[in-house]
């Protein structure tokens, strides 16, 4: 079903013919997630060309990284990807360890995994039940809500914060697994499961829900990989890709866990894609937290750095794969303890940048259900 | 007629005072104007375990002419200060503003060449709740202080204050 | 085949400087050959899958460096004013590019002076460069040529300044972007 | 009692009760969906927030009546009343009770039992349409437009196989008054189930149904005012009370089309295998009766409340094409059938 898409160049779009109407959405608007536009041509309902806007929340966060510590600009870290801070956090802190040429002990590693893999589980849940909303089903949102309760409270035990998590710092964790981790994670497991299960059975096999995804916004791979598709996305269009696989940082060449891919990379396998991941991180988690109960209680969680942390002069680029796609810092060093410039490469900024040509052509139905598939999130989008 | 009773302790205008004050207060239809952060705590806010409905702020529409209270939850950008001048003012009297966290109360972290350190410089903002980001029960508190602003609030001011006039120039 | 040699030999002589640090290459091309470069390394490389376009401003890191040569040499230089060199490029714009196949990264590296801010688009080559550029535009200045659309992406049309230059303040300059019910 | 004054008493207690069932359904919807979503919904305006719609009237009421500069005044003010007032005549044909005996006169429950009663209701309820394409149009916005437009071409649609269902019903009866087709449904059909329309109609009550949730614009079939894309539709500009008449005229809506499809398909006021005539006295069996139906209402009320939290709703093309392509020619080919049973067993 994936279509050849005509190589129009969205921002210049086709010729001025015929009475169109520019119909504005966004920045707010209930389903442009806040900040968020997009200028369309609209014949009807039909979308003949669309043209989205950002910069609606561009803070100067790498401005502002070039003019602190590298341990400052953790918490900033937290703010990109809100929906899963820890991933943020674990992302550059691998990059600084990268830089400094270090490696941390494996249970800290074997923490940052299972939180991070928390993180996917919370982010996935908040982009089906908004996908859900979005199309008018907003009942699984709830149920997916309190689940997401549930990883937050395990987050609050171990790091003390909900959202903006700043978890572990540059050299490892700050602390052990929580006590009452031990005793929620094999009740919780459950209840998330059942908490998907009955998303599933609400929606998945629901034929409203089939016929408002199935071939919507349909993409091919090598469009997709021409457009710097990554993560979700592109693994939807039939690429199997996962950094955590292709390139193992942590401890992820160690799990047996498989990678979802779709066909069509369409709305439909998006959402089923994110649907099959949060299975396959409640088996990683199950495996690192096997793994993390054979170390000795006294293992240890941080490896000894400098208090002021200087890089050698140099310049590095570190991906992992968040919830959304790859998520690199790029750190350049001058050898002082401040970075000299901090890029941050966002998943979801390419994915959106294609979308002018994802909704070419569909309805402004369809626009609404491919945002929220894309799960564009403005703080990393505009940094 | 006793002129006591208009002067601001009377009866019926009191009661009809107390009326409306009673009506707003139970129904504070939100507007979520969430953009960052603080938005995603504002869901969670809004969502089953806190459950924001509770206090009549139930129905959430994303039109400002419908709603009585903004809950501007984010950083605002000085790109997105006209558009948040703009919904202020589309809103329908009368309008109350939360400011949710430290981002819209004083720019928070973002002290850069592109945020607007605070929104109170751009619209009048009733309630401010620090953190960054709040946690929900920040959120629900603040509603329920709003709730007492308004319950404290004299809607048929001006009417009473033409009363007075009136009775005034009359004697 | 190494990476190394197998760049060197897809290169040849418009490898200008071939730096390796912990384990991430990164290679300097002419600005010019920017656009035979990167066809040539797609096609002949692998390296079909571009992560990310940016700039960089050396400013201070020339400033700094000027100053310890400054503090080593003593008054040595005040003496030979004469000697100096041209100073080198100020700017710098990379591209993160990215081998599907065999998983490998490289980093490449274009300067680019100050009074000569043109650049080719490699938007030809990716459509995944349409938004990296067009910030790197925003936040440095960069021209791209041959860029479809080449506007202002994060910060508002009547912006003037480019932010991330290393001489734009941080709290920025007091600009504000005023009410304009047409553009809003 | 002279006859005007008992028309009075009926039209003021149907003007009455159909105000109720908004206010009560307002509180309903809002209670129930959070009990279905694991929430508590509104509890603070009295005992179990059952004052909930009273205090948004009264804030709707004292809010500022913004009409916006660039819209068309007199039809923008004529918009919401013009959806809530069909919805709210219709009910003077709803059979709401069989009969009551006061004073040794018997009184009809019903406001007027008129013979074209259901052609009626049917006029009635495309008038409600213009509602919505006036206050989209007349705002002179673009989502409240296409919210107005998308309500035109959806109930336009919808009123096709909602007839043609309807048709059958006139086919099977052979009435157009809607109290003789309660009456009718009396009895047992092939012995052992209720002679009611349900059971000889199947598949036209589910043609019905259909059509029903779409002139009601509940999801899955609620385009003009999806919230998501158009953000509120076609009452996108309108505020304070204005935007009350409008969510209030729904609900009326809702109650109409609730008791409408008791009527024609659920026997109406009567209970199935008893007569309740036989044991109840003259005026408790015109109160039972009336309570019957009442329940039976109720019931489908709570049906459009549990459909509309959970499930997706539809695109627009995809709305028209289940109109089109799927319940017109098959509400054609139930009218055809029972045409020709009608037609056999006469």
């Amino acid at each position: 079903m994936a279509r050849e898409i005509e190589t129009v160049c969205i921002t210049t779009g086709p010729a001025e013919v015929g009475d169109y109407v520019t119909l504005n959405i966004g920045p707010i608007h209930p389903a442009m997630h806040g900040t968020l536009r997009v200028i369309t041509k609209t014949d009807g309902e039909t979308i003949i060309s669309a043209e989205p806007e950002i910069g609606y929340l561009h803070r100067g966060v790498e401005k502002l990284g070039e003019n602190l510590t590298y341990k400052q600009f953790l918490p900033l870290t937290d703010r990109l990807n809100y929906c899963s801070a820890i991933c943020n956090n674990v992302a550059y802190e691998l990059a600084v360890e990268k830089a400094l040429g270090i490696e941390v002990p494996e249970k800290a590693q074997l923490i940052r995994t299972i939180m991070m893999e928390l993180a996917r589980i919370a982010d996935h849940e908040v982009l089906v039940g908004i996908l859900g909303v979005d199309l008018g089903a907003l009942t699984p949102f709830f149920y997916l809500i309190i689940q997401r309760e549930e990883i937050y409270e395990i987050f609050e035990w171990h790091h003390g914060a909900r959202l903006t998590n700043s978890m572990g710092t540059i050299g490892g964790v700050e602390a052990d697994l929580p006590d009452r981790f031990h005793q929620k994670w094999p009740k919780m497991r459950d209840t998330i499961r059942k908490a998907n299960d009955e998303t599933d059975r609400l929606l998945t096999h629901n034929r409203i829900w089939m016929d408002r995804t199935i071939g919507v916004n349909a993409f091919c791979a090598d469009d997709a990989l021409n457009w710097g598709f990554t993560g979700p996305m592109l693994r939807a269009c039939g690429v199997k890709r996962d950094l955590r696989k292709d390139e193992p940082y942590l401890m992820y060449d160690q799990f047996d866990f498989e990678v979802p891919t779709g066909k069509h990379g369409d709305v439909f396998d998006r959402y089923m894609i994110r649907m099959l991941e949060m299975e396959e991180s409640i088996k990683i988690i199950d495996q690192a937290y096997a793994m993390y109960q054979k170390l000795p209680e006294d293992a240890p969680l941080m490896k000894k750095v400098p208090k002021i942390i200087k890089p050698p002069e140099g310049q590095i680029y570190h991906a992992i794969e968040s919830p959304n796609g790859e998520l690199g810092f790029f750190i350049k060093s001058d050898g002082t303890d401040k970075p000299y410039r901090i890029k941050i490469r966002p998943p979801c900024y390419m994915v959106y940048q294609a979308f002018g040509e994802l909704v070419q052509g569909e309805m402004i139905s369809d626009l609404i259900a491919c945002l929220s598939s894309i799960n564009v999130i403005a703080g990393e989008l505009d940094r | 007629m006793n002129f006591q009773a208009i002067q601001g302790e009377g009866w019926l205008l009191t009661k009809a005072e107390q009326l409306i004050n009673w009506g707003r207060s139970r129904s504070p239809w939100p507007f979520p104007y969430g953009t960052a952060c603080c938005g995603i705590e504002l869901m969670c806010a809004l969502a089953s375990g806190y459950d924001m409905a509770r206090f009549g702020a139930e129905r959430v529409a994303f039109t400002p002419r419908q709603c009585d209270v903004l809950i501007e939850a984010g950083t605002i950008t000085k790109k997105m200060v006209p558009v948040l001048k703009r919904i202020y003012a589309q809103m329908a009297e009368p309008k109350w503003v939360i400011a949710v966290g430290a981002c819209a109360c004083t720019g928070g972290v973002f002290r850069t060449y592109s945020t607007q350190q605070g929104i109170g410089s751009v619209i009048p903002v009733d309630i401010y709740i620090p953190g960054c980001p709040p946690r929900p029960e920040g959120i629900l508190y603040a509603l329920l202080k709003l709730i007492d602003k308004i319950e404290a609030d004299h809607p048929l001011y001006k009417q009473r204050q033409k009363v007075v006039e009136a009775l005034e120039a009359g004697k | 085949m190494s990476l190394k040699e197998r760049i060197k030999e897809c290169l040849e002589e418009d490898l200008l400087e071939l730096t390796e640090f912990r384990g991430d290459l990164c290679v300097e091309v002419p600005k010019n050959r920017v656009l035979e470069v990167m066809s040539k390394l797609k096609k002949e490389a692998g390296f079909d899958f571009l992560s990310d376009v940016f700039g960089v401003d050396n400013l201070d890191l020339y400033a700094a460096k000027a100053k310890k040569a400054k503090k080593k040499t003593g008054e040595e230089e005040e003496e030979e004013p004469k000697k100096k060199e041209p100073p080198p490029p100020r700017f710098e714009v990379m591209y993160l590019l990215l081998s599907l196949s065999t998983n490998e990264r490289l980093q490449v590296k274009v300067r680019v002076p100050e009074d000569d801010m043109d650049v080719p688009s490699v938007t030809g080559i990716w459509r995944s460069a349409t938004w990296p550029e067009r910030e790197a535009f925003d936040m440095f200045g960069f021209r791209f040529k041959g860029h479809p659309n080449l506007r202002r992406l994060l910060m508002w049309d009547e912006f003037e300044d480019h932010p991330l230059r290393k001489d734009y303040p941080l709290e920025g300059k007091g600009e504000e972007r005023h009410l304009n019910y047409d553009t809003v | 009692m002279v006859d005007w004054q008992i028309d009075l008493i009926k039209v003021i207690f149907i003007w009455v009760w159909a105000l109720l069932i908004a206010v009560v359904m307002t509180w309903v919807e809002r209670r129930a969906s959070a009990m279905m979503q694991d929430r508590l919904g509104p509890n603070r305006a009295g005992p179990f927030g059952l004052l909930q719609p009273l205090a948004d009237g009264i804030k709707l009421f004292t809010k500022e009546d913004i009409i916006p500069e660039k819209a068309r005044k007199i039809l923008f003010v004529l918009g919401p009343p013009l959806f809530a007032l069909p919805a709210f005549s219709a009910y003077a044909v709803v059979p709401f009770g069989d009969k009551i005996v006061l004073g040794g006169k018997e009184i009809i429950l019903q406001v007027s039992d008129v013979n074209i009663g259901f052609l009626y209701v049917l006029a009635l309820g495309a008038i409600g349409v213009y509602g919505m394409v006036i206050g989209g149009w007349a705002s002179n916005s673009k989502y409240s437009i296409l919210g107005g437009l998308r309500a035109t071409a959806q109930l336009i649609s919808y009123e096709v196989p909602m007839g043609l269902a309807l048709l059958t019903i006139v086919l099977l009866y052979g009435t157009f008054s809607l109290r003789e087709m309660v009456l009718l449904q009396q009895g047992t059909f092939l012995g052992f189930l209720p002679n009611w329309g349900i059971f000889k109609q199947p598949l036209g009550f589910i043609i019905f149904l259909v059509a029903a949730y779409a002139e009601a614009n509940r999801v899955p079939f609620d385009l003009p005012e999806c919230e998501s894309e158009l953000v509120t539709g076609y009452h996108t500009e309108y505020g304070s009370m204005r935007l009350g008449l409008y969510l209030f005229g729904e609900y009326v809506n809702l109650g109409t089309l609730a008791a409408i499809t008791v009527c024609l398909f659920f026997g109406g006021w009567s209970l199935p295998y008893v007569d309740m005539s036989k044991f109840l006295g003259p005026v408790s069996y015109g109160i039972a009766s009336f309570m019957v139906f009442f329940l039976k209402q109720a019931f489908f009320l709570f049906l459009f409340v549990w459909v509309r939290w959970t499930v997706p709703r539809f695109r627009y093309d995809q709305l028209m094409g289940l109109g089109w392509k799927a319940l017109i020619p098959l509400g054609l080919v139930n009218l055809f059938v029972t045409a020709l049973l009608v037609q056999l067993t006469i």
